[in-house]
């Protein structure tokens, strides 16, 4: 096996030699479950020298819901409002996956419509969650106005969610079979406002905050992860493209048309110092929204009249088998493990959630950092603890 | 079925008292003094803009000192509340002006411009929590040590000539030694709370102060070798006749020094991108994590009183003091106005960078803060040396670039306005779809 | 008369502060009765007309010294205050050492003829700034040079020494 | 990129014994391994340059009671060709024990633990085996199909 050199804070880390008379106590630093910057009911043990970080075990399970074990007593239908509260800042992406995956079982097939509306909600979804991670990670550095201004445009995606869904986050709005319902009257027309007034914004979210000085120097070469470590402790998404590895399962295994749309993978180039580094993690996801913006304009063009639904029975019966299907997340891949013995409800639903395999490689990261970069790491990795948890 | 027994506490205490009488009072009073909120507000600016005015003018020289002290440290802290109230509602304000928000809209129906009194009244309200593990005097005493220094530099900044309650000769030092006070408080209140997060705060407090302090009395002496004298009302009363006479454009070296104390200065007031301190990120709430109620307000207070201090402090060595930009009239509202200005910039920087590091604050301040000040310092002390009429060419050099740094001066000035104006002009492009809609006027 | 009250005010804090430093076990306690003294010291030293003295003794001993003191004190574990009572070895050893310097500083006070010297009107940082500058140069050029040698002593004894173990583990190099 | 029915020979070809069956077609293409065999396979799949399984996506554990069994299953996917596949392990449902992936896949690690923790599967030689999601003195393992509610649990009734 290789060894990897993690090259947190070069500067800080004292090369050799220090008084040997002179010692000092470590302490123990309980951050979270209630903590500004772990994104939720995380909890982080950190063990510090002084602001140094020597080593940080997480301990997640504040939020476990029981959503596997639901899923075993209630029908698949049912099982869709628990899938928007895994990964809620991406509902939509989430419905995707867990319908996809019983579609696959099931093999329903889905007429074109549905799968391009579903590719626009899941994309305009992933730009929602984005502008969510953006936000929060400039809270995180200390910049409060740039979650504001996410907040705005992330406003108008909702705004948009609702008229169709008629939900603002748990949406449930791609069910098994298709989509609930067709779109109301003008949406297209309001989608396209959207993107023409969301597109020139990037450039001012990179002016304020991707390109800011005291950013960079907060991000670059912190929290280094190259691709191999981030393959080898299951990084998927903005994590493992962040590496500079141009995975994506949209290009990978297409599912939902996705091979029809012509978007590149960004990934991370090490333009303010090593390749993985958090300001890389951050700033791929700034350029998804880039692509995701490209995928929604060519699915509104392509847009066909229809029927946005297979019939499906109200209570799905599934043939016994089982299948395992994964979705290109905003945080990675989200995964289903669905194993049915032909009843109404799922025998074992397993779920693989992306935050849960990034939030793994912390452990690996966190040493030699500063206090303040954790909350820099925490950030990048971008969690949501209803899906770590589950 | 689980049930939780709520441990009998009594409660007492000095805030309690308050609350007791507040709502006793307050359930008369409370309606009655927002109902006629206009009235009274302008009423409390009328009577204390007047009360000022008519001790700084007649009664100075009729009543004897210690009544004179009275009345003007009364008046004293009634402009440092009013500073504080004013202060925090701006932040929240230009704040909001500059994140497409509003603000607070509601409360005093204009503006909200009553929200830091209804947040105060809530503040009052609330149980002064102290934490059992706490080290209880040290605990109490914490905001006091913070906020009174702070109004104790108030002693000895002048307004203006005559508006100063003790012109003593060393009131620089004097109002820089307050301000240098203020630290034990908000470290003492780190170690008191008995939390490791607070103790976070309080040992970045302790080290990003005292090594920021060097910095900032160093750019500050730049200035004093200029004038020759440290005290205040001397070195405002150098800078009439103009903005061409500020100090900081009388040489390079001054010019730059007023960025270097500016930067500085934010440091020791614990503002964005130095606020460490309490940066609510990393260290849920530093060194105030454990506070509640009021004496939560008292740190608030003491910040927002320290950065008017500050900005006092550039404003009478570098900007000019009281005098007129323009050749007018000098007056005390000069050097509000100014100070004002370099207060919303504070705000402006807060609301626009993320954080610093730990390390890169100590880098910042002994890699380059530290050895560039002490350039200015030389420099400025050797221009002195050279600026007199032995040496005719220096001075003729002089001279010009006096006149170019007061250009650059104007232009940034300048740029400064047209920004404004291009912002207010294109107001309905700039700050988005959703927000116009919402805007007043639209 | 208000100047004897406030001169009362003053040394008694000074006094009370300076045997709270010798009673409380708290160390951090003490450095902040420390603190009290130096500031009403300093409040002495206003009283007296020494301003410049009264800000510099703020500003240096309070504002610098004393935050630095406290930021050492702070860092110790709470459990250190039980072990600050000095045993009776000790006792005796401190005792008589400050016996000694107790009765040298009578001496001295009792033996200096105290004349009432003349006050320093006006610009009193202009003054010392001359006497230092011109009566007192040597002296105060030699202090700087102490001063000098008292920093390069620090950070000579901070100066690295050997190397640490574990100083590699902490690099962190990590197999896969 | 390769075809289930490849990967499955190419898992003969190594060592046939440890394959208790396979299913190359259908939405779920896998195979079953002998629990004995599982690492040695692992090491195969992830280091055969055909086949370079280097993403561990997820470690799903499924009670059968009917079967008396515990299934462990293993999804994997390459990042290099884009293929994916699925091991299985079926262990005795009254002890299941199988030895740790984490030295190859260490992503491993999580999973592992919240299959011990929600099925009860004990991984051998893993480096930090403990409960995950549910509290340390949790009692049982929720996931279990014969699993029984927890009545009462640090000082807290449940209701029924």
């Amino acid at each position: 096996m290789k060894e990897i050199e993690l090259q947190c804070q070069p500067d800080l880390l004292y090369d050799g030699e220090i008084p040997s008379d002179v010692r000092t106590e470590e302490l123990m630093l309980n951050m979270g479950p209630q903590h500004p910057s772990t994104h939720g009911v995380l909890r982080v043990v950190l063990q510090t020298d002084g602001e140094l970080v020597l080593k940080a075990t997480p301990y997640i399970g504040y939020l476990h819901r029981c959503a596997e074990k639901i899923a075993e007593k209630v029908t698949y239908r049912q099982f869709t409002p628990y899938t928007d509260r895994l990964d809620y800042l991406a509902a939509m992406n989430n419905n995707l996956g867990f319908a996809l995956a019983v579609e696959k079982l099931g093999g329903i097939e889905v007429p074109p419509r549905a799968d391009y509306l579903r590719v626009i909600f899941a994309e305009l979804n992933r730009i929602g969650s984005h502008l969510m991670a953006t936000g929060s990670y400039g809270l995180d550095m200390g910049a409060f106005t740039p979650l504001v201004y996410c907040f705005r445009e992330r406003e108008w995606i909702m705004d948009l969610f609702e008229s169709a869904s008629g939900a603002r986050l748990t949406y449930s709005y791609i069910t098994i079979g298709g989509v609930r319902e067709d779109l109301p009257d003008g949406w297209v027309q309001r989608c396209r406002e959207f993107l023409d007034y969301f597109e020139p914004k990037i450039t001012e979210y990179n002016n304020l905050l991707s390109y800011n000085h005291i950013f960079i120097n907060r991000t670059g070469n912190v929290g280094v992860c190259p691709a191999d470590l981030a393959v080898a402790y299951g990084g998927t998404g903005p994590c493992l493209r962040g590496s500079g590895l141009a995975w994506d399962l949209r290009k990978a295994t297409p599912y939902c048309r996705y091979n029809e749309f012509d978007f590149d993978i960004p990934v991370g180039r090490g333009q303010n110092g090593a390749v993985g580094d958090c300001w890389d993690r951050y700033f791929v996801r700034i350029l998804e929204m880039v692509q995701s913006v490209r995928i929604v304009r060519q699915a509104l063009d392509k847009l066909t009249d229809g029927p946005v639904q297979t019939k499906v029975p109200r209570i799905v019966k599934l043939p016994a088998g089982e299948v395992y299907y994964e979705v290109e997340n905003p945080r990675g891949q989200l995964g289903f493990h669905l194993v049915s013995d032909g009843g109404t409800s799922a025998y074992r639903l397993k779920i693989r959630g992306p935050s849960f395999c990034n939030l793994s490689v912390l452990p690996v990261l966190a040493p030699n950092c500063l206090l303040a970069d954790i909350s820099a790491l925490l950030g990048s990795i971008d969690i949501v603890m209803g899906e770590v948890d589950r | 079925m689980y049930t939780y027994e709520r441990p009998k506490v009594e409660y007492k205490g000095l805030s309690l008292t308050i609350v007791r009488l507040a709502t006793k009072w307050g359930a008369i009073g409370i309606p009655l003094l927002l109902r006629f909120a206009w009235g009274v507000f302008f009423a409390a600016v009328v009577a204390v803009v007047a009360f000022v005015w008519i001790v700084g003018r007649f009664i100075n020289p009729l009543l004897p000192w210690f009544i004179r002290d009275v009345v003007v440290v009364v008046g004293l802290l009634a402009f440092v509340c009013i500073v504080a109230i004013i202060g925090i509602w701006g932040e929240r304000k230009v704040s909001g002006r500059i994140q497409s928000r509003l603000g607070p809209m509601r409360t005093g129906h204009w503006h909200g411009w009553a929200q830091s009194l209804a947040d105060g009244l809530k503040f009052v309200q609330k149980e002064d929590l102290i934490p059992r593990d706490a080290d209880q005097p040290l605990f109490r005493l914490a905001p006091y040590v913070a906020l009174v220094p702070a109004f104790c530099a108030y002693l000895a900044l002048p307004f203006g000539v005559g508006w100063v309650f003790r012109s003593a000769d060393v009131s620089l030092l004097f109002v820089l030694a307050m301000l240098a006070i203020e630290v034990l408080g908000v470290i003492m209140a780190g170690w008191a709370s008995n939390s490791k997060w607070s103790l976070y705060g309080a040992m970045r407090e302790g080290c990003q102060l005292v090594s920021y302090e060097i910095p900032m009395g160093l750019s500050l002496l730049a200035a004093v070798v200029a004038t020759g004298s440290v005290n205040l009302i001397e070195l405002g009363e150098v800078q009439s006749g103009g903005w061409f006479s500020w100090l900081i454009f009388q040489n390079p070296f001054l010019f730059l020094a007023f960025f270097t104390y500016y930067i500085a200065s934010l440091a020791s007031c614990k503002r964005s991108p130095f606020d460490l301190p309490e940066g609510e990120s990393e260290l849920v709430a530093g060194f105030h994590t454990e506070y509640s109620g009021f004496r939560f307000v008292m740190f608030f207070f003491a910040e927002y009183v320290a950065m008017f201090a500050v900005s006092a402090l550039a404003t009478i060595i570098f900007l000019g003091g009281w005098h007129s930009p323009i050749g007018g009239p000098s007056s005390p509202l000069w050097f509000v106005l100014k100070s004002t200005f370099l207060v919303w910039v504070q705000m402006w920087v807060r609301w626009t960078l993320p954080r610093i590091r730990i390390d890169q604050v100590m880098h910042a301040c002994v890699k380059y803060l530290l050895p560039f000040t002490l350039l200015l310092f030389l420099g400025s002390s050797l221009w002195q040396l050279y600026d007199n009429p032995a040496h005719p060419a220096f001075k003729t050099f002089a001279h010009l670039l006096h006149y170019g740094l007061g250009c650059v001066g104007l232009l940034l000035l300048g740029l400064y306005f047209t920004g404004m104006g291009y912002g207010y002009y294109n107001r309905n492009r700039l700050v988005g779809q959703m927000a116009r809609k919402h805007l007043p006027g639209a | 008369m208000l100047e004897i009250v406030i001169f009362i005010l003053f040394a008694a804090v000074a006094v009370i502060a300076g045997l709270a430093i010798l009673v409380s076990t708290n160390i951090v306690r003490m450095a902040y009765w420390l603190i009290a003294m130096l500031i009403s010291v300093a409040g002495l030293y206003f009283l007296m007309g020494a301003y410049f003295l009264g800000v510099i003794q703020i500003l240096v001993y309070v504002g610098g010294v004393a935050v630095l003191l406290v930021f050492g004190v702070m860092l110790t574990s709470r459990q250190m205050a039980p072990k600050l009572r000095p045993g009776r070895v000790e006792a005796l050893w401190l005792t008589v050492v400050a016996a000694v310097l107790l009765s040298g500083l009578i001496l001295s006070v009792v033996r200096v003829r105290w004349e009432p010297g003349a006050v320093v009107a006006g610009n009193s940082v202009a003054e010392i700034g001359r006497s230092l500058l011109g009566e007192f140069l040597g002296p105060f050029e030699l202090v700087s040079v102490l001063l000098l040698v008292a920093m390069l002593g620090a950070a000579y004894l901070a100066r690295p020494k050997t190397p640490v173990q574990g100083a590699q583990q902490r690099k962190g190099t990590t197999a896969l | 990129m390769m075809t289930p029915s490849e990967i499955v020979e190419l898992l003969k070809q190594h060592d046939a014994a440890s394959v208790v069956s396979a299913v190359a077609d259908g939405p779920y293409p896998h195979v079953v391994l002998k629990p004995e065999k599982l690492v040695a396979a692992a090491g195969f799949l992830k280091t055969e340059p055909r086949l370079q399984f280097d993403l561990l996506r997820c470690i799903s554990a499924i009670d059968w009671p009917a079967r008396n069994i515990v299934e462990v299953a293993y999804d994997l996917i390459s990042t290099s060709f884009g293929h994916a596949f699925a091991v299985k392990v079926e262990l005795d449902r009254a002890d299941p024990q199988v030895e740790s992936v984490g030295g190859i896949w260490p992503a491993a690690q999580w999973h592992e633990r919240e299959a011990f923790d929600l099925m009860g599967v004990m991984f051998l030689h893993h480096p930090d085996l403990r409960r995950i999601l549910m509290p340390e003195d949790w009692p049982g393992h929720p996931l279990r199909k014969d699993y029984q509610d927890v009545v009462e649990y640090g000082g807290l009734k449940f209701n029924p």
